[in-house]
């Protein structure tokens, strides 16, 4: 009989916090989202100053980006380099 | 009790505890999901806060007139945070659940689920926040119409207060008339 | 110790999904709040307009008001006639 | 001492599910409140044409309704009608 | 005495599933209201052009509707077909 | 008596885990249901462009479709061919 | 063997209610943020305005500030003035 | 009796943290919702720059999906190649 | 064998707390995001105003920052200086 | 036999508390994805004023990252410096 360990528990917690840290790509979603629209409807409007636009529009992309990619760094680091089980 | 599962082991750990206890820990939460209703005020009143600057600079003549009716509607927008602050402060300075006679398990959740209903203020915040804003911006272009603009806003703004209400009907009758352990 | 017999803990999660189905009035808080939001703005231009437009308002808002009321049934029924007892 | 059967367990958590579906009727809520806004502003800019504006309003409200309606029925269905319970 | 057993367990945390997959009917719930409330704002403005307006709002409704029936079709499984069952 | 098995918990937890995954449908309902919005406002203004407009509208709603589809997916697997079974 | 006490119970459950507490900052971020772009809009309009505009701005700023100051106010109550273990 | 090992707790909450991350998937369904509305309003308005305008809405859109998929992808590493069993 | 204490709770629970405060930061995000866009938008319109834009727009984002600022101390009583282990 | 320990728990719920904290992400996605789309409208619409416009763009969302970078650096902290095992 293999009970369950302290290792275990944080290691199924850092499952949870995994999930949980995904959560912050529903930001970049919505607003990269908004920027598409805005860029569409800009092209339109003024077809001559589309790479301006586009440029812009995936520039300012790039920074809205950030926050979700650190969501995803600490889902990789608690599911592949768990710093937690070496402070045990 | 060692061959019980989890469930009936973790819910034995819970009765090991003093029952007031288990009740004033479940009130803490209970609190803290009550205060997440500022959200409402905050973005509402913040978007009256932003038709009003707005409006100021569209009409800088009506600015006074303008900023009264952001401060009445904002102050109608206040309704459900300050609510919420009373049941947070009852469930920490007058825990009504502490004293009642009845299953312990029944009165800790029950704090814990009045705090979690009162979470339904965010809507009317942000709500009547708007319609502050609205009511500002309509306020700051004709000036003459305050008073039609000021009595469709309150008429819309007690409209939209109901969903906080019907919550705090909902914490009270769990806090003070629980009828979950007449029940058991 | 008190002891922990089921009805208990079906009438202890039931005040957590009374609690629970509350929150469904965001919805109706904030559309209503549009509603009124553009009412106002409407009387403000249309003054001549006004009881079209609060009825019309007024109209809508009841519409919005449904979802609120479900949940607040649903919660009334989980603390008053609790059909889960019942079922046991 | 009467000990917690697993139907109990299956009932206590029913009665969270419920209170979780509600939660649901806060799309219709902000979605038909914003309908009344659009619908009271236009009844106010033409108001000749109040009945199509109305109609168009109501018609699009009830769509929106559905999954308001699907949590309740859910919810009823966890609170009177529990099918889990036969699945024991 | 009948204890908790391990069906018991996933048919309890099946009410929890349950409601939680008809949160998605915020979605269609919000952008069909918002659909609602173009629609009547588009007649209002156009009256010639209601019956291609209508059409175009509950075509768009159609499409808005479906994670709201992929939720209720998750909690209709889960109560009614739990799969999860014939796995244990 | 059966105690709750490893295996059982696995389970209880996908239906969970499931019902998570069905809340992104959220996200589509909302910006499907903005898009029909603006498709019935297109049409109303520019009738001669109705083919254009909806098809446009078409596209880009299926491509706002994807996450919900990927959350379906994830309960599917969890409820019909779970892979965390087969890892225990 | 030192066994969790009531009072440790109580204190353990403040840290997640101060911690909940503090979610209310939400409101007041996006709403004074919103009077910060709309100050902003404002003041490029009407530069000789912009002392009116700024200060109407911030009026409505502290005003939006209220319930965030709440949700402090009752996480530092739970921290360093915790009422609870008075009342055990 | 085969009780609750570690193993299947991590896995248990691998499930819940599967679903968890998808909740990301909201942001691009609302985001690109957005950008499929103003597809479609630009393409009624300028039917000659509809080729830029959906170009720039699908261009906008693939960077939206991003953090979507990112959630699809710890899902999928959680459900089918779970390292968290290997550090156990 | 040391055994779960009072204090360990209250630590334990303590970490979840400063994780919960800390989601108070969605609302300056998406606030001073919002001045942001505004404040671009002016600059670009009145070129001339631009110093009168940006000083309004930071000054509104440094009152939009302040319960993100709440959230982030509360986190770091909870962790560095917690007093509620002077309360036990 | 290891038994799970006070200081598992915390790292435990530190893993947890890590993940919540990255959720405060969400706001700068929206709130830089705003501004990106303003920024997409401006140059097209006042190309000649684009470094203007990008540089308060680029500065306003400098200024909206900070609370995801707090969160951040508290999910860093309790995954890699946790000073609540200090506190034990
Ligand atoms: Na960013
Ligand atoms: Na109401
Ligand atoms: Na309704
Ligand atoms: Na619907
Ligand atoms: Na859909
Ligand atoms: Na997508
Ligand atoms: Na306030
Ligand atoms: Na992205
Ligand atoms: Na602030
Ligand atoms: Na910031």
């Amino acid at each position: 009989m293999e009970p369950i360990t302290g290792r275990a528990l944080i290691l199924a917690c850092s499952a949870i916090g995994a999930g949980l840290a995904m959560i912050a790509g529903i930001g970049p979603g919505i607003g990269q989202g908004y920027a598409a629209g805005k860029g569409a409807e800009g092209v339109g409007r003024q077809p001559e100053a589309q790479a301006d636009i586009v440029r812009t529009m995936l520039l300012g992309a790039a920074v809205a980006e950030t926050t979700g990619i650190y969501g995803l760094i600490i889902a990789l680091i608690l599911l592949f380099a768990n710093p937690l089980i070496g402070l045990l | 009790m060692d061959n019980a599962n989890f469930i009936v082991r973790f819910l034995t750990w819970l009765m090991t505890f003093d029952r007031k206890a288990l009740i004033l820990a479940a009130s803490a939460i209970g609190a803290g999901f009550a205060m997440i209703a500022g959200i409402g005020p905050g973005v509402g009143q913040g978007y009256a806060a932003g038709k009003g600057a707005e409006a100021v600079s569209i009409n800088p003549k009506a600015s006074k007139q303008a900023t009264m009716v952001m401060l009445l509607g904002a102050a109608v927008a206040e309704t459900s945070g300050i609510l919420a602050l009373v049941v947070a402060l009852i469930l920490l300075f007058g825990n009504p659940l502490v004293t009642q006679q009845g299953a312990v398990l029944i009165l800790a959740a029950s704090a814990i689920g009045a705090g979690l209903s009162m979470i339904a203020g965010i809507g009317p915040g942000i709500g009547q926040g708007y319609a502050a804003g609205k009511g500002t911006e309509a306020t700051g272009r004709r000036p003459q119409y305050q008073s039609n603009v000021v009595r469709a806003m309150f008429l819309g703004q007690a409209v939209a207060q109901t969903t906080g209400i019907y919550a705090l009907i909902i914490s009270l009758v769990l806090m003070f008339a629980n009828p979950l352990v007449r029940l058991l």
